[in-house]
């Protein structure tokens, strides 16, 4: 048989790493012992036989030593329950990397101002990384990121590190703080985040990733910071089955043109697909 | 996908046809990889055994009496899953047919007007589905149930994870198997309002859809009224086509 | 051109049957309709058919295809699978081969999807010009109710016999591996040809130019009313995007067999107006409303696909208005109403 | 002599639907002596009033899901009987084989399933699987071939679509006939095979007699399965039209529910009644087999009814066969799918009769101008035999008090199933108390 773009590469998982109850971090190697060569953004479909596949982004940077890649997952539905339940050693199957990436060379020499939302701190984290291994390719980086809870923070010790560099600034909040949760940070949603930072109106960039509702009120907030929406950049999660832009799930529309999010996403520039009824 | 557990599973029917226990009986040689994958603790129609300790309960037939309360009661107590199988326990099936009628008219037409009835065949004055009872956890319908599906299901629950059971209408399977629709034979046809999964098993063998998987979760069921009208039925028959398997689940969804 | 006794046609259709090595498949009654299936017999055949329920798209991109096939002792392994079966289509109407014509661009767009194109290679079309017209039929309206190309062979009623043009050279091997008789055709039978093309009437149609028809959906995206009106009584089935010949999403899935041993995924055709389609995990619907999915697939037949392939992804089948249970998937009598500013 | 023996079985396995066994006795007196029949009413008379002529088989189907098939076609009957249908000669070929179909499915569960643990001391057929695998891959395989007819005749194993009021919606094709013909004969050497462990293990079978009448359809022509008039071994000859003067549901003073009898207390439906009536009608084949299990007229062992049903099935392999050939020597006359028999709706009342695998079914109905059903009254077998089962447990507990207790429980349950009875079939509850 000739080579279908629906078959899998195998794949190994080096390590587990349980990072919440529900968020699990995987480092992966395909077993062919190639890298991903992934740009950050892209995403993999992982495959589990006899349950499907989801589509995963890369959370690590290409920049990071060695040929694996790292996915943090959630476990919400079948196959990233299965996951979830696979051991160290075990296999799986990889396609891709597909989708556009960030457009980490635009970005080259710019401020950047990276804001995620919960799970969204995922794909952002491959790009950020990249940004701090090549740290004097931009100019300033600031990083927001939020959660529901103080439980559900990912990359707690990495974080840590990003805490103490003074090239980057960092700033954290959680939305609520359940009793007796040892918390010293900012509470409140993300967009309580934005009125305080500043921003160098001709030279930043901003990076969004994070569930459906609050790339609303994030936009409104950037908005008000007369950030130009060109300068918006953000990822889309969407239905997709064959990451190869034909099962038309993905499909997003706006009455001037329409997108396969698995193609030309999940990364989008905010002034493409603004005023879309159904990208945002 | 690697088997994590072999459950026990115990085999229970209310008031039914044992018709979906027939259809594991039907699976002939399946059942002996069936047997690989579950370790069957208690089956009456088939088995003389019987044990209470059981991880996976299968139920069919509805609950019409007080004493089918009582074992729906003690199967949710021992089972960590419990699944309804069949039409007449996952939505009541034809037995709630009798729902929207007196009844005390239906005990005179089956028992005459001076019977008495002893005891054991006091029913309540609604056939009910296993989950207007007990809460269950999966549902496998039709009338009877698909071999194939209920082999999912098990397979499903085995490896652990959430069985595929469509919410979308049969029309979707019958337009696959390029049918004529009932519509265009002068029939009528509950298939734009039933959940598929029969691969429209009926209407492929040359009548309609009856309804037996029951409601999907979001049915127009407006727009399907008044187009059984325009086809033609009188405002009564178009809700006689809704009662004979939806009986319950319209009420119930009344009520919510 | 040539010319073929109707004889002859059913001789070289059972030529076909019996000696060619690829399965033989053309337009049979079912129940009161029509539907394409495998032949038996050139008598089964009935080219004077209006039009099928489900388009020639099955054999292409069948209605459940295995894409992988899944082994496992120890290790999973996993195998590709794409059953290509040689097929000869016989009685293909144009715009059934103008929807493959796009079906192809689609799926050879990078990256290519082997399991359709393989399909679509080993497969002879010979096309047959409309003798009748359905009902709902407004081929005549969207330039679709005859094609220079995407047949090997292209047949014509003339009564008695039949006019035979030649697409491709595989449609001129297949008639000269048969040996039957063909004559030249004549001035007389040129004039004929053009003469039962004129015939040729719609019941339906729409009142502007296709052309016309990005424009005019891309000015009322915003008209929500018109959608919700006419959505209202939309079962949310999917029926028209499954008739269609250019619809083509699908749905992906894993199966296993009890044995927990063997398994396949498999793709099965899917419909963006089921509930369901946009949804992702987490509950977030992103055409939750009937009218989004229903306003969507008006957008996909006159602008979406137009703006990636230039293609005006409706050709006038009238298979999703004839088949709509409720009657309110008519593309021609929808673009028609937007057009003249109704609800 | 057992002074004291207390037998409570409650939902009896190994057979359809819910009954009890209850017997008691205390220094060798029979205190308690019963048959409890303790399914949940479900009312199906009540449930076809208001319903239309096309929905009736549909509903009633759903009376049993074994013997789905019988159901449908003693319901098409009546309902074609009420307005005066007829159906053709092929569609009438066809049903019957839908029914030998059904009735071989049925047998064969029963026999292979069923019954069989008991003969080889087992509790069910699960372990067979790994001591006896070639027999029990055998009745799989029969089982198979008769559930594989059954959907090609009906459209699905349970609950049949294909038949309906006139003829078929949809019919096989010749093809699909001659492949059916071809299966069911290879299937000879299988049913041989399990003839010969039946008779193998025939010892094990009690030997008990209770002299009681026999009622079934019979018919000039045939071993009367889908059509015929009544037939009593007491009696003789009826209408079917005047089937309450058989069944004679009556209600006695120690129960509230009801009884059948005709010419004695009790009679019996089924396989074996069937048999012993019919017997010079059986196919040479099924003959043979009778006589190699023992089997003659009249014989009043209520267990050999799992034999009789051995060589029914044997019958309906041969006869489904000559039909198969009567079919394709006519020339099988093509229909379009989706068919719909011209039916003219009137008023009237009528009674369709069918012998189902557990023996005699009536169903009647009677509609009104538009089709409307007014009135059904069904007559199912297990209802007709459970005063024959409670006979039989009262003269059969005295002969073997000798015996232990595990004995004479199994003894008792095995005479139960050998009714193969379908309890949740039953419309009309019986609910039989003797106490001596
Ligand atoms: C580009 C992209 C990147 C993503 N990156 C990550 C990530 O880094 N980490 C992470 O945890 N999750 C990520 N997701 C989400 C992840 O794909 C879904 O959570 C996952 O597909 C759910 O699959 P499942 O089999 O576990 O759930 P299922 O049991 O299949 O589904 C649960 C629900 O999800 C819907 N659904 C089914 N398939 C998909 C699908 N392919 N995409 C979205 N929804 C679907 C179903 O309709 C259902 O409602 C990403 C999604 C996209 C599109
Ligand atoms: S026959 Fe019924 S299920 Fe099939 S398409 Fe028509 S309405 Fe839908
Ligand atoms: S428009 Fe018609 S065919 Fe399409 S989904 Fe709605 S009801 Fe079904
Ligand atoms: S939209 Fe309707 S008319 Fe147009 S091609 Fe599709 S099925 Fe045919």
């Amino acid at each position: 048989m000739n080579k279908t773009p629906y078959l899998p590469e195998d794949a190994t998982i080096l390590k587990i790493t349980p990072m919440t109850e529900r968020e699990t971090l995987f480092e992966i190697e395909l077993e062919n012992g190639n890298t991903l060569g992934h740009q950050p953004g892209q995403f993999v479909e992982v495959s589990v036989p006899g349950v499907g596949e989801a589509p995963i982004s890369i959370s690590s940077s290409p920049t990071k030593d060695g040929n694996s890649f790292e996915l943090c997952v959630r476990a919400v539905g079948n196959v990233t329950n299965i996951l979830h339940g696979l051991k160290e050693g075990d296999n799986i199957g990889i396609r891709g990397p597909y989708g556009t990436g960030f457009p980490v060379d635009e970005l080259k020499g710019k401020d950047v101002l990276f804001i995620a939302g919960g799970l969204g701190i995922a794909p952002l984290r491959s790009f950020i990384n990249y940004a701090l291994d090549k740290r004097d390719e931009f100019a300033n980086v600031k990083i927001l990121y939020g959660c529901r809870e103080p439980c559900e923070l990912l990359y707690e010790e990495e974080i840590d590190g990003w805490k103490e560099r003074d090239d980057i600034e960092y700033l954290e909040t959680v939305d609520r703080c359940p009793e007796g949760v040892c918390w010293e940070g900012n509470i409140g949603v993300i967009t309580t985040l934005i009125p305080g930072i500043d921003i160098d109106l001709e030279n930043t960039y901003a990076v969004i990733c994070g569930p459906p509702i609050m790339y609303k009120f994030v936009l409104m907030e950037l908005d008000k910071k007369n950030i130009p929406d060109e300068r918006i950049i953000l990822s889309l999660e969407r239905h997709m089955k064959c990451g190869l832009g034909k099962c038309g799930h993905c499909q997003i529309n706006g009455s001037n043109a329409e997108y396969y999010v698995c193609q030309d996403g999940p990364v989008f520039n905010y002034a493409d697909i603004k005023g879309f009824e159904e990208a945002l | 996908m690697k088997q994590k557990i072999k459950p026990k599973v115990a085999f229970f029917d209310l008031a039914g046809c044992e018709g979906d226990q027939l259809q594991i009986a039907n699976l002939e040689e399946k059942i002996l990889d069936l047997l690989n994958l579950v370790e069957v603790v208690s089956f009456r129609e088939v088995m003389k055994e019987h044990s209470d300790d059981y991880d996976i309960a299968f139920i069919e037939g509805s609950a019409t009496n007080d004493h089918a309360e009582e074992r729906l009661k003690e199967i949710r107590k021992n089972a960590d899953i419990v699944v309804a199988i069949g039409a007449c326990a996952t939505i009541g099936g034809v037995n709630s047919i009798r729902n929207k009628q007196n009844h005390e008219e239906v005990g005179e037409r089956v028992y005459g007007d001076n019977a008495e009835l002893s005891e054991l065949y006091i029913s309540w004055e609604k056939a009910k589905p296993v989950d207007a009872v007990i809460k269950v956890d999966y549902k496998i319908h039709g009338c009877p149930i698909d071999r194939d599906e209920f082999l999912h299901v098990v397979e499903s629950l085995v490896v652990g994870r959430v069985p595929n059971i469509p919410d979308y209408p049969v029309c979707v399977e019958c337009k696959l198997n390029e049918n004529v629709c009932a519509f265009e034979r002068e029939e009528f046809c509950v298939g734009p309002v039933t959940r598929a999964g029969c691969d429209a098993c009926c209407v492929n063998e040359g009548t309609r859809c009856w309804g037996c998987r029951g409601l999907i979760d979001n049915p127009n069921e407006e727009a399907h009224m008044e187009v059984l009208e325009e086809y033609g039925l009188t405002p009564e028959d178009v809700m006689k086509e809704f009662d004979l398997y939806f009986t319950w689940q319209k009420e119930a969804r009344e009520n919510e | 051109m040539k010319i073929i006794k109707k004889d002859d046609l059913d001789s070289f259709v059972d030529y076909l049957i019996g000696s060619d090595p690829r399965e033989v498949v053309g337009v049979k009654e079912r129940g009161s309709k029509y539907a394409f299936d495998k032949l038996k017999s050139s008598k089964e055949l009935r080219l004077d058919y209006d039009v099928t329920i489900l388009p020639p798209k099955k054999y292409l991109l069948p209605q459940r295809e295995t894409l992988l096939k899944f082994k496992s002792n120890d290790k999973i392994k996993t195998e590709p699978v794409n059953e290509v079966n040689g097929r000869i289509i016989v009685g293909v109407h144009p715009y059934d081969l103008i929807a493959i014509e796009q079906m192809d661009r689609i799926f050879s767009e990078e990256p290519e999807d082997p399991n359709y194109l393989k399909k679509r290679e080993a497969t002879v079309l010979i096309g047959v010009n409309m003798k009748n017209t359905s009902e709902r039929c407004f081929a005549g309206s969207m330039k679709t109710a005859f094609t220079q190309d995407g047949y090997d062979l292209m047949l014509t009623d003339l009564g008695g016999k039949y006019a035979v043009e030649i697409g491709t050279e595989k449609g001129k091997e297949l008639l000269k591996k048969s040996g039957v008789a063909l004559a030249d055709a004549g001035e007389e039978d040129k004039k004929m040809i053009e003469e039962k093309k004129r015939s040729l009437t719609f019941e339906s149609k729409i009142n502007f130019e296709p052309s016309d028809l990005p424009e005019l959906m891309k000015s009322n995206y915003d008209n929500d009313k018109f959608w919700e009106e006419n959505a209202d009584n939309c079962y949310s089935c999917g029926t028209c995007n499954l008739v269609c010949p250019t619809c083509y999403c699908f749905d992906v899935k894993d199966l296993m067999e009890v044995t927990l041993k063997e398994g396949s995924r498999i793709r099965q055709w899917d419909g963006c107006l089921l509930e369901h389609f946009a949804e992702v995990a987490g509950g977030e619907n992103f055409r939750e409303e009937r009218a989004q999915r229903y306003r969507h697939r008006y957008m996909r037949k006159g602008l979406y696909l137009h703006n990636r392939f230039e293609d005006i992804a409706c050709v006038g089948c009238g298979r999703c208005s004839s088949q709509c249970v409720p009657d309110i998937a008519d593309p021609a009598e929808i673009f028609n109403k937007l057009k003249e500013g109704k609800i | 002599m057992n002074k004291d023996i207390d037998i409570n079985v409650e939902y009896l396995t190994r057979v359809e639907g819910h009954g009890n066994i209850v017997v008691n006795t205390s220094n060798g007196n029979i205190e308690t002596c019963e048959w409890q029949v303790v399914e949940a009413p479900r009312y199906f008379e009540s449930l076809v009033v208001g319903r239309n002529w096309k929905e009736l088989h549909h509903i009633t189907s759903r009376i049993c899901g074994i013997c789905s098939i019988g159901h449908t076609l003693a319901s098409l009957k009546a309902t074609e009987d009420a307005m005066g249908i007829k159906i053709s000669k092929q569609d009438e070929l066809l049903r019957k084989l839908a029914l030998h179909g059904e009735n071989m499915q049925s047998h064969v569960l029963h026999v292979g399933y069923l019954v069989l643990p008991d003969l080889m001391s087992v509790g069910s057929v699960i372990p067979l699987a790994s001591s006896h695998p070639e027999e029990v891959k055998t009745v799989i395989r029969l089982h198979r071939l008769a559930n594989e007819m059954s959907k090609m005749m009906a459209g699905r194993t349970t609950h049949p679509q294909r038949l309906i009021p006139g003829g078929f919606s949809k019919i096989p094709t010749v093809e699909e006939l001659e492949d059916l013909k071809k299966r069911l004969a290879a299937s000879v050497e299988d049913l041989n095979t399990v003839a010969d462990l039946l008779a193998q293990l025939a010892p094990g079978i009690p030997d008990f007699t209770r002299e009681t009448e026999f009622i079934s359809l019979k018919s000039d022509d045939e071993y009367a399965l889908y059509d015929g008039y009544d037939f009593s071994s007491d009696t003789g000859k009826s209408d079917v039209h005047d089937y309450l003067d058989i069944t004679n549901e009556y209600e006695v003073p120690q129960s509230t529910a009801k009884y059948t009898k005709n010419n004695r207390e009790s009679y019996m439906v089924g396989a074996l009644a069937r048999l012993n009536n019919n017997y010079e009608q059986l196919t040479p084949l099924a003959k043979k087999v009778s006589e190699k299990l023992g089997l003659k007229p009249m014989n009043f062992n209520p267990y050999m009814n799992s034999v009789a049903q051995v060589v029914e099935i044997v019958h309906s392999v041969e006869d489904s066969i000559a039909i198969i050939d009567e079919l394709l020597d006519k020339g099988l006359k093509p229909q379009k799918n989706f068919h719909r028999p011209d039916v003219k709706v009137k008023a009237g009342t009528g009674v369709g009769a069918v012998e189902v695998p557990r023996g005699i079914l009536f169903h009647e109905y009677t509609y009104d101008d538009n089709g409307v059903c007014t009135k059904a009254n069904c007559i199912i077998p297990t209802n007709q035999n459970h005063a024959n089962i409670q006979l039989d447990m009262e003269k059969l507990v005295p002969e073997i008090l000798d015996k232990t207790e595990k004995e004479i429980e199994l003894t008792l349950e095995m005479l139960v199933r050998a009714y193969d009875p379908c309890i949740s079939c039953s419309t009309h509850y019986v609910d039989v108390k003797f106490v001596e």
